[in-house]
């Protein structure tokens, strides 16, 4: 086929059959960002959205400005959470394929992001997740039976069955409901920092989408909205490269998810995703910012997604295989647990205790979920709650087809 | 009692709920310093303060999405539309987010959202200033739609509107802001300064959503209609000497079959009257429901009256928008058939 | 006769249409290197290149938009839209701009976008994998709206949405895709392999839009249905021993009211099904016209059978979808009335 | 009142009442910005948007890399055009006053930019302009009476009296249908870019929105789209301050628009647009991008909006009056008409009869137009029309209709 000049589409690096090579990702060194005061002025730190801030060295030290010193029991949670999610994940995919769940979606790769993002806020902080981000729960101690009674979708799922599985809400540990269409938390979650800033409250909104969906509209409203009413907000662009089969290089140009911040004034910082430590420093330095009035804070959290985008994904189909195994940036579980072997504050063995540990809890968990029903032969929620809930009190018309119906 | 065109109702309902309600804010395109493009929050701002009554970005998707997330922080928005016409930019956060909210979450969460938006013909808006959406938004469960045809329905309506707990669309027909039309363009313009529902009582008051208002008593057909088009069905009513009743809905989703019921049970025949293009259009609901429910009283098919299925024309305006002429057509037929 | 399923016979639609006319291009999320998620589009990148099939950013708007821009300079773009509940950021796009552009420009200008879309529910897809939000674009005028119901009327039916020159919003019932589906979710799946309309010629053939199909000849009452329900009607019919004659409306817009007429005016009765929400859904419409046509011939009322007025429920879906026995209740309803 | 902490909301810098001031554009001077190879790597030019394209000097000389060195020839051109332009919107404006438009939009102040940019094109390169660019009719030459007659909605009104004014429709001139709903040609054209490059054609297509209409989704689906697919497109924000009453410090944090186009790795370019010499300057250099096969150019043009918004609007209730006459950049004819005259090529007096010739063209035109009927008496485009082009052929639904309207 001769090369006719036509319409340039993009490639993604690799596709099944190739090397994965991650060389020309330019990473910066482990401590080399600066850290700059929370009044900064946004223009003078437009190199952070290029740069990457990185804790956590090769060596398995925390190094430079942005190393937030933690206390090793802080550590040590971070860790826990990390290692419950992704137990946690392995056992509901297991039970997914044996059909137990309609559908499931994994963080493997990314549990740092929700779990050092989230002990790093106030427990009357806002949370907007995505999909990627159930790890908030462990952190603010939702009780494992009823995440797992929502994923199984039976008569003790708080949303009644609606939605499909890792669609969480969960009004008492302020994380909102969940929602299919992607982004569209982005901006919703600026009105809540906005209410927030209204009233005169000092909590934070915080949210995340993908790089993928970071090309949608409601993106760039909640960038807009955020910079022009310094809404007390951190906006996260989780950029783990790919969005189903389709690369990052799809949704940006060359440039990093991070520089979109820049246009709008803000604050842009790019961030190790893969690194407990500086995802923790960062997301405590923008909470900060927007809790002392300084307006919203733009993340690009630099990751990689591990796994199948969700249990209706093949990924053997669009990318090479355990190409997970080659990110320069490593695994974050295992780099937050290598630190604290070189701090001596743990070790192999008890890794395996605490794995051994939440397994059991999880198995525990699951059957005491049971008990309130399964997918497959319910109970689930009562047949009446299908006309529930979309008012307040259901209108005669809601009335008159529920008696429709029989119930 | 005061006399108040729309635009005033609906400033005094704002007016009213602003100082009712702490938690009330108000925003949108041009509608903080400069009070709206049809002066609806006029002086707001000054009186309640700029985080109160404010100017937005330039972005329907952009205005509604914050909304969501003020009302599921506590506050009760009450965002404008500048246009009906510019609402579908909106409408994924309308349709999939503040629709369905409450639903999703299992009751947990919700957000008590009134969107303003000025709806309709009659203003040589053309193509973009004069469409009548309301029908993809009766189409979306979880949402209520609204849309009055006088300024003292409009006062209580909206104020009941804000004070739901439910998402409201809330449609002004922008072709009566100033005055009642009957679709007679060529007639001088009224004033809503001597018509009855003009009088608008400046203190609080409220209007249930879900209740139609029987606009004029008739005995021989029942005209369904709203907004713009009751003034129009009224006066073809009153001139062509059919003893049509009229029933302003006023009120979309929730809908009041059961003073629809009562008339078209009475009269046993039906018109349906509304601006927006026929096919799809709120009219084809109605009908269905009306045939559903009172088929062993209809005497005769009944007939709806629309907007053609063509986008809004600028200059053959008045060829498009239902007229008088068309209304007394299907009431004749009707009953005559 | 090759047989195929409607993922098999959308891609032969596609594949025949690439190959015969160089200005088709086809494009959306996921639909390039990996074939798009219900693999539709499988192999075509490889066997037409790059420039030809291509993944698009994730975003509905820009899909829509630049494939307005691509048919205004000459192309003759195919969007996916992955899930129609995703369809709503592209609908001012969509309503606004794709359906309005030959008008407002005076017939200057236009764009043959076709938009394919995965619809409707009975996957265990929730909330927001399992609309039928065709209504709204039933409703507006200037799109043309499709949805086949086997893979046979798919192939045909979509080579004439590409080669329309106005654009088209087509549907794919994506409970069909593997195989036909009557609604009941207990039996095992079937397969289209032995069905006759999953028999589909390897070459080129086109089905105008604007026609419907019988699907099942009958004496006693009309169903007019479309897409994943005209299974689930037919087996109501077959099962129940009502002689219902099943028509399958095809195409939404053009809407073939002669056959459904004739139809009406033979049976006297009819029943209307569809799994979107009911209050103005396409019923609604389908009602309004019925008697508006053939009031004398009815001899009960019409009946709708619908998906309920709720956001469509994740584990209570089989309520929620309209069933064989509720299809049967509104048949027999309307026979012995 | 005292002060409570809430909701931040910008203010607009001056309101009535208020002395306009605009000290704080730290305005850089007229040849200063470099100009780059069409070849460079985005990220080197990112100082350009920060910065600003200036050609003509407070002394009316065209100094600086970026001067076009244009014949006179040219120039006198770019000049009548303009001066056509603010004589035909002030006639149309007093028309529109006499009832004889229903509504009209002047380009006052920003005559340049659609002048200079749509010369610095080839008559196939594709226009998707705003309603703010109707000058670009005069660059291709279109018949005033065309013009006139879309205007007034008559018989000869070639959109066939189906939109308001100045909602321009031009097939042979390469000028897409404008649209009201702002914003939704930016990714149309970029579409369209993207089927030129599709079939190998070498024109470039171009489109033009506004600050306040920077802020709809559209925007950030074109220049997301554009530069995934290196589209040959010219993607303008007419940055004129103003969005009917609302300041552009609502549409932006204290970035510049231009800088918009680096998060997504655009050349970005600000540009004076009351500089025909900038404008046609920096306009010339992207068409040659885009034509080579570069990609997509990014551009803020910095102007002001002189006038009202519409002549629905009232800008004496949120701004200065006269506020225009302090816009440092100053009026965009009179500075290349004192151009032309430094040059020796202009005189005042050549101005004057220029501008009497046009004036009388305008009338004329405008005569010649009524001839085709007016806006209130017709006649107008005929009743059959009212259902053409809804549909390439009118299906059978609007045959009845038609019918029953009795035509
Ligand atoms: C509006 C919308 N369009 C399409 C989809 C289908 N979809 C679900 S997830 C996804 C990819 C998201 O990728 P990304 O934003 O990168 O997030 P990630 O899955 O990588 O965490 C797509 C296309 C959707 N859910 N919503
Ligand atoms: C989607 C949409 N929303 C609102 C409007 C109403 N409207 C028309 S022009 C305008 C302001 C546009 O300002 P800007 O983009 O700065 O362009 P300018 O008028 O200054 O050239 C508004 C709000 C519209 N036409 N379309
Ligand atoms: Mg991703
Ligand atoms: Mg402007």
């Amino acid at each position: 086929m001769s090369k006719k000049k036509t319409l340039h589409v993009p490639d993604a690096p690799f596709r099944p059959g190739d090397k994965p090579n991650f060389k020309d990702l330019n990473l910066p060194k482990a401590g080399e960002a600066e850290k700059p005061d929370i009044s900064v002025d946004p223009s003078e730190i437009r190199d952070l959205a290029f740069s990457l801030v990185r804790v956590l060295d090769d060596k398995h030290k925390a190094v430079g400005p942005w190393n937030p010193k933690l206390k090793p029991s802080v550590l040590k949670e971070g860790l826990r959470h990390m290692t419950l999610l992704r137990i946690f994940d392995d056992r509901m995919l297991t039970m997914q394929r044996q059909g137990k769940l309609s559908f499931y979606m994994k963080s493997l790769g990314e549990e740092a992001v929700a779990i050092a993002q989230g002990m790093a806020l106030r427990p009357d902080d806002i949370l907007f997740p995505s999909y990627r981000q159930p790890g908030l729960q462990f952190v603010r101690g939702r009780d494992l039976v009823d995440m797992i009674c929502h994923c199984i979708t039976n008569s003790k799922d708080n949303v009644k069955g609606r939605q499909m599985p890792v669609h969480y809400s969960w009004k008492e540990g302020n994380l909102v409901s969940i929602s299919s269409p992607v982004g569209t938390q982005f901006p919703q979650a600026v009105g809540c920092a906005m209410a927030s800033a209204y009233k005169g409250e000092d909590n934070v909104t915080i949210s995340w989408l993908g790089d993928g969906t970071a090309a949608e509209g409601d993106f760039h409203y909640a960038v807009n909205f955020a910079s022009v009413y310094k809404a007390p907000v951190i906006l996260n662009v989780v950029n783990n490269q790919w969005a189903i089969s389709t690369h990052k290089n799809f949704s940006s140009g060359d440039a990093t998810f991070a520089s979109r911040g820049i246009a709008y004034d803000l604050p842009s910082i790019r961030v190790d995703g893969n690194d407990f430590l500086a995802l923790y420093s960062v997301t405590s330095w923008a909470a900060e910012r927007a809790r002392k009035g300084e307006g919203a804070t733009f993340i690009e959290v630099f990751t990689y997604r591990a796994e199948a985008h969700s249990t209706s994904d093949d990924p053997t189909r669009y990318r090479p295989k355990d190409e997970w195994k080659s990110w320069p940036l490593g695994d974050p579980l295992e780099r937050l647990k290598n630190h604290l072997i070189d701090l001596g504050e743990w070790s192999k063995t008890e890794q395996k205790k605490l794995e051994k540990e939440l397994d059991d809890l999880v198995i525990k968990s699951y059957k005491e979920a049971e008990k309130h029903g399964t997918l497959n032969d319910g109970p689930w929620a009562s047949e009446e709650t299908l006309f529930e809930d979309v008012y307040k009190k259901p209108p005669r018309h809601l009335r008159k087809q529920r008696q429709e119906l029989g119930i | 009692m005061p006399q108040m065109n729309i635009i005033q109702s609906v400033n005094s309902a704002l007016d009213i709920i602003l100082e009712k309600d702490s938690k009330v804010c108000i925003f949108g395109e041009d509608v903080g310093y400069f009070g709206g493009v049809f002066r609806c929050t006029d002086g707001l701002q000054a009186k309640y303060g700029k985080h109160r009554v404010f100017d937005s970005p330039l972005s329907e998707g952009g205005i509604v999405s914050t909304a969501i997330g003020m009302g599921i922080n506590g506050l009760r928005p009450v965002a404008e539309i500048q246009f009906s016409d510019y609402i579908f930019p909106a409408f994924d956060q309308l349709t999939n987010e503040l629709a369905k909210l409450r639903y999703r979450s299992g009751g947990e969460y919700w957000a008590p959202v009134t969107v303003r938006t000025p709806c309709g013909g009659g203003i040589r808006g053309g193509h973009y200033h004069s469409q009548s959406p309301e029908a993809y938004f009766t189409h979306t469960p979880g949402l209520k739609v609204v849309m009055p045809s006088n300024p003292y329905d409009t006062k209580g309506l909206l104020i009941s509107a804000i004070e739901d707990d439910d998402p409201v669309i809330f449609f002004e027909p922008k072709r009566l802001y100033n005055g009642p039309f009957d679709g007679d363009h060529k007639k001088a313009a009224l004033k809503w300064d001597t018509h009855p529902k003009g009088e608008v009582p400046e203190d609080y008051y409220s209007i249930p959503l879900g209740e139609a208002a029987i606009e004029r008593a008739g005995s021989q057909v029942t005209v369904l209609t709203y907004g713009t088009m009751v003034h129009v069905a009224r006066e073809a009513a009153d001139s062509s000497g059919i003893d049509a009743e009229v029933i302003d809905l006023r009120s979309l989703v929730p809908l009041d079959m059961d003073t629809i019921e009562a008339s078209v049970q009475k009269t046993g025949r039906c018109v349906i009257v509304h601006e927006a293009p026929k096919t799809s259009g709120f009219g084809g609901e109605l009908s269905a429901q009306v045939q559903e429910s009172c088929f062993y009283h209809l005497e005769a098919p009944i007939v709806r009256v629309t907007g053609w299925d063509t986008p809004f024309p600028h200059s053959l305006e008045w060829h498009y928008f239902p007229s008088q002429e068309r209304v007394i057509e299907a009431m004749k037929k009707v009953v005559e058939d």
